[in-house]
């Protein structure tokens, strides 16, 4: 593989890998909270809250790198503070991570809170009537009934990852080994005349990675149905 | 009568301006679509009902020509820019003399697509031509266009930048460092062509207005050489 | 252990209003189908919160609306057998056992998980989803949840409804010995005449939201009036004791210094045990029968004589001697009161039939 | 009309092959929890397709597997009332009820809503979503869901098991309605005696997924061994005629040339109905006792004794003038048996109080 | 609104809107097949369908785009079809649409997915019994129940519509009037130095729609939630 591409664009597919992944595993635990926080708390500004989830739904991914840049640039109070402590995330993979995060986002928390919302509260009842805490019904009530959905939220989030660019080349920009993730060295393989040849090559990658995940997830999602249904 | 002008869009303040200008005179309406050079030129090989192309670069206006979709002898380069070094309006007075991997440390250099985007490889050419890309190359932060590049500076992302003179002109939160020599990159140059296909007088009458007094003055204003007829 | 509960709740179109207190022992929770059974007990598992509540067990204050008190139900340390069952979908027959079980403060052990599956037939399924369950072991299943939880008080809303007789009787001395050997009160909804009859140390009748009718099982059962049962099941409670088996598989016990004949019964020697006899299930005789097949033939006077409906009669009658009397209930035809003429202080004879004292209406001691 | 069923089908650890000819009426399908009664119906509304499966209604085959047909669901027009009700969570009592009736190409009327609904007791919940009914309530729904389909065939299991006796005994008659007046064929699921012996034309006993025994009501409520109620349920069933109603409330009926006193049957003079004499309500004399309160007292020979269980025994009896004589069934207990010196041939008297055929257990016309 | 934002913003609003809804309402009876078949049919090739349509997530939206540009352009065979039958969508408001509906598509078919697969078939069985035709059954049972799915999915699907830039600039161009949806006009500005204001204020007009129609949807899940609930 490493041969088809070369080593500049192989290292731009493991990088896409890297920042898929830990934007997916990272902003799982948020988007459940989230999730949780929407389908069954009540409290004032929920509906803010949800208005913010989706803000990278609804805005073009261009402006959310650029609000992204603004925020956290090295110069900007917050951006600053984080470089300080060695966690600032511009021009840095980190940053990649967290744009296609955020991006993915919504996805994730929708998914989640739709299951969340189909799980039938009186059997969370009867686990409490047993003497589990809430933190125990959610883990061994909850949390196994929604796993469906939080794995069609992680695959959403993931194959966003993959796919993102506008928010990611505005915020991080382009640096290759850094921040070059596959849509970016795809677009910039766009730009020039008969540069489509190599785009198609990263195209396909990274069609195969997210349909790879795909696959894996649908089988899961199988093993887990058939779980319910009794073994 | 509509003239639909597929325009860099760099040259959209500009073109506006002088659309309207046009508009008053003629009675014409002028559709401005702005979007990147490589985006328009496919649009316009895949059939896009443009009837003026003003590319950024004079690759796509090759490739476009390539596939014989313009009118003969309509071709020619309009606009001409510089490239220049760019900072904070605050930031340490630096020139192209300088070791410039030096000033930036840890920090990143704005650029344009260095491969991709006519303002980066026209950068990189310039830093090499000037010695000082292989210790820069490194620290490059390209963006998606100039205007990306410009907005990192802007926001104080990154220290300095490499863009158009047209671009940082207009830029508040930036200012101009240095110029770089025209000769230590290729020519900066707009090409504009008549697309072929659909006969409009009014399209001829914006393309020959385009090379007007009127226009020209726009054009200057906005920080852009005008390339003589 | 005292159960005491008070509740007033309003949903739209039903109002709540329920006190009473239940001894120590199985109290039946008795009334029509939407008359608040559920909703009381919902309350009492702390799954529903009333607009008003007071439920206190043996001293122990699980709510108290008026101080703000509000155990949730996880601390309340019940075993709630569901009317709707409620398994756990994505575990195992096992793990839906386990759940309660390994939260409780002492667990129950391996011996007696394994006799709680043993009692409900769950053996063989284990391994098994709740999807792939039969409506009568799904409940099966919702009973040994409860049971395995360890817990302090049992809510028992129509445990036995999908299960036929034969497993009914085998679960049935299960809850008795709960009830007797570990006595945790029970709070147990049931249609059924016999669990009623055989299990409950009180009854609770309620109607539309309200409690109608509150006492020891002996009374509600005694009263056609009362009880929720239907006037076939009306009876007498006796309180009797074993006095011997024999050999022919009857068991011989004393109520009010009066012999009986029933059943061998699972009792020791010298064991208390508490004896339904229905009302349906007595005949009366002027003179003594002679060579009939009903082995108990009971002398007794006649106290009260009490119309039921348009065609029958319930007869209270004292049997056995003075001092140690028993009150034993006969319900005959309008027409054999007239022809037999029965009336207060009549002296005549109660004939029961052994087998009438069903094995199943048998047995409880105090 | 007849059903026919034969079904073979393989879960995981358990098998199905069932065949079985029902007669025109109301087929109760008896076995103990986890025998395969719910998979049976479930294969003849065509929600569960098995291995092999052949059903036909009447002439009319629903399935065939050996030849590829398999009506769907839909086109069977059956009434099937789930053992876990199933209402459809999104739409209100009404609608839930004029689902079905909306599709029945003879839409049940105005009238006949009114009447299910009335008998029901859904009126005041029409509006109700099912999320907010009792238990009983929900059951109750379903059914009328069911019944106002206007199906072809009834499929009910366990249908009245979360309801208490007075609502049960409102909605028997409707059953029986069914099954007499619209000859609809009914196969219907039930752990419970009551409603068995009243409504069941034959009986089809299942065990661990096979047919263990299989007639008429009569013959299998008449063989203890066959019952799957129970010794204590087992009786005869007396094919009668109403003669008479009396003033103080008691019915007269004739049973093969023998006079039965019953309380009053809701039927016509001249009617047929069916009386349920359970063995363990009848007692026997060598004598005819007199001054007792047992209106029946009927003479009768021993045809057969045969020992029950270790203390008891079933005494068959011939009653009535030969030639139209009834089979009676008497319980008693081995002592008796001895006592009585109870043999063959022995002549003696049955005694049946009138009090003990009860109104839930008479009534039903051929 | 028009006042403050100009004639040309204006217009851009009202072809956002038109372009959103327009893309929302004709993906939904298509995503609610397509989650209808991945989630209850058996069929060879299903996980290329599945694949297909997490396409537009995996993809950078100008991979999506230039790959509707190759099929549907006037040039192309199938686009020039379809130009013949006057439905061309190339640089027309309604390429516009399709882009956005395809980038939105797979977030529709997921939501709906997961509510598809939470309905409880024993209701389907139970009206089957009751004479319901496959059709009616459908249309009287499954429906009103994924409703809360579908409506997850249309907001997912407008919100998505509504933020689109990357297909739709690299398909349809961005023409004033035609094309140039909000992101596309906001886009433009950032292009120019000093258009940030403009920006801004397309911005803040593309998330009060975008947050109008999240509550209404809300609003009405509530609604849906209180009919099951019971009233
Ligand atoms: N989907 C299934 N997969 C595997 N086994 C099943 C499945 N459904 C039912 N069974 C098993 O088949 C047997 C018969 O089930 P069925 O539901 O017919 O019992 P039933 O006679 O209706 O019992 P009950 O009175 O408890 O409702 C049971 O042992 C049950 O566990
Ligand atoms: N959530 C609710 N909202 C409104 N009314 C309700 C709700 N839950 C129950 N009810 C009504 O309250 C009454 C009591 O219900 P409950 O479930 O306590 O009855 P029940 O005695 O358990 O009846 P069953 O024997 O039928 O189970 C019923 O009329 C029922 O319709
Ligand atoms: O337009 Mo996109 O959606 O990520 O660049
Ligand atoms: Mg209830
Ligand atoms: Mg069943």
């Amino acid at each position: 593989m490493e041969g088809w591409l070369g080593p500049e664009l192989w290292q731009a597919v493991r990088l896409s890998i890297r920042v898929s992944a830990w934007a997916t595993v990272v902003a799982m635990p948020l988007a459940l909270l989230t999730a949780w926080a929407l389908a069954r708390w009540a409290f004032p500004g929920k509906q803010i809250v949800n208005g913010i989830v989706h803000l990278p739904l609804i805005l073009p991914p261009v402006v959310t790198g650029y609000l992204l840049l603004v925020v956290l640039s090295p110069r900007a109070p917050v951006g600053g503070f984080l470089a300080d402590l060695g966690m600032g995330f511009a021009f840095r993979w980190t940053g990649a991570a967290l744009a296609a995060g955020i991006m993915g986002f919504p996805l994730m928390v929708r998914a989640i809170r739709l299951s969340l919302e189909a799980v039938d509260p009186r059997l969370e009842a009867a686990a409490a009537t047993l003497g589990a805490s809430r933190m125990r019904r959610f883990a061994t009530i909850t949390l196994p009934l929604i796993l469906p959905g939080m794995l069609a939220g992680a695959v959403l989030g993931f194959a966003k990852a993959m796919g993102e660019f506008g928010a990611t080349i505005t915020f991080v920009s382009n640096i290759p080994g850094e921040t070059q993730t596959m849509p970016l060295a795809i677009y910039a393989f766009l730009q020039v005349p008969g540069g489509e040849d190599a785009a198609l090559r990263l195209v396909i990658v990274s069609v195969v990675i997210a349909m790879g995940a795909l696959l894996v997830s649908e089988w899961i999602a199988r093993a887990l149905a058939r779980r319910v249904a009794g073994a | 009568e509509t003239v639909t002008v597929f325009a860099a869009s760099s040259l959209k303040t500009a073109l506006e301006e002088i659309a309207a200008g046009f508009g008053a005179e003629t009675g014409d309406q002028v559709r401005l679509s702005f979007a990147g050079s490589s985006a328009m030129a496919r649009q316009i090989m895949a059939g896009a009902p443009a009837d003026l192309f003003l590319s950024a670069n004079p690759g796509w206006m090759d490739a476009v020509e390539a596939e014989g979709l313009l009118v003969a002898g309509t071709r020619r380069d309009l606009l001409g820019n510089a490239l220049v070094l760019i900072g904070a309006p605050d930031g340490p007075e630096v020139g192209l003399g300088d070791d410039l991997a030096a000033v930036l440390g840890d920090d990143r250099l704005a650029m344009a697509l260095v491969e991709a985007v006519p303002a980066g490889i026209y950068g990189e050419a310039a830093l090499e031509a000037l010695g000082q890309w292989e210790a820069l190359a490194p620290r490059v932060a390209q963006a998606e266009n100039v205007r990306a590049a410009l907005a990192l500076v802007a926001t104080g992302a990154a220290p300095l930048g490499i863009v158009y003179r047209s671009d940082a002109q207009a830029e508040p939160r930036v200012r101009v460092l240095d110029t770089f020599a025209a000769d230590t990159h290729p020519p900066i140059t707009y090409p504009v062509a008549r697309i072929a296909g659909r006969e409009t007088p009014a399209a001829d009458a914006f393309l020959a207005y385009l090379g007007g007094e009127a226009a020209r003055a726009v054009f200057t204003r906005h920080g852009f050489d005008v390339i003589g007829e | 252990m005292t159960v005491s509960v008070d509740l007033r709740h309003r949903f739209e179109g039903f109002t709540l209003a329920a006190r009473f207190e239940a001894p120590a022992g199985l109290t039946a929770l008795f009334g029509r189908s939407g008359s608040g059974k559920s909703t009381v007990v919902n309350a009492v598992a702390g799954l529903l919160r009333p607009d008003h509540a007071r439920i206190e067990i043996g001293g122990r204050v699980l709510a108290d609306t008026e101080r703000g008190l509000w155990l949730p139900p996880e601390k309340r340390r019940i075993g709630y057998i569901f009317q709707d069952a409620r398994l756990f979908p994505h575990m195992s027959v096992r793990q839906n056992l386990d759940y309660g079980r390994k939260l409780a403060p002492v667990p129950p052990g391996r011996a007696e998980f394994d006799r709680v599956v043993g009692m409900l037939g769950l053996e063989g399924l284990l391994a098994r989803r709740p999807a792939r369950l039969s409506g009568g072991e799904t409940s099966r299943v919702a009973i040994g949840r409860a049971l395995l939880a360890g817990p302090e008080m049992i809510l028992a809303d129509e445990p036995l409804a999908a299960l036929d007789e034969a497993r009914k009787a085998e679960i049935l001395p299960y809850f008795e010995r709960l009830r007797d050997e570990l006595s945790i009160p029970i709070l147990y909804v049931s249609h059924a005449a016999g669990e009623v009859a055989r299990l409950a140390t009180s009854v609770v009748a309620i109607e539309a939201g309200r409690v109608s009718g509150q006492g020891s099982a002996a009374q509600i059962l005694g009263d056609p009036g009362l009880t929720p049962l239907g006037a076939r099941e009306a009876g007498a409670m006796l309180e009797a004791r074993v006095v011997a088996h024999h050999a022919d598989g009857l068991s011989e016990v004393q109520a009010g210094g009066q012999v009986l004949w029933v059943p061998r019964v699972d009792r020791p020697e010298g064991a208390a045990l508490r004896v339904h006899v229905r009302a349906q299930d007595v005949m009366l005789a002027l003179v003594r029968p002679e060579g009939i097949s009903a082995l108990n033939v009971i002398p007794a006077v006649v106290r009260d004589v009490r119309p039921v409906g348009a065609d029958g009669a319930l007869v209270q009658l004292g049997a056995g001697m003075a001092g140690a009397q028993s009150t034993l209930l006969a319900r005959v035809t309008a027409r054999s009161v007239s022809a037999l003429g029965l009336r207060s202080g009549l002296e005549l004879f109660a004939v029961l039939k052994a087998v009438s004292v069903a094995r199943d209406q048998a047995a409880r001691p105090d």
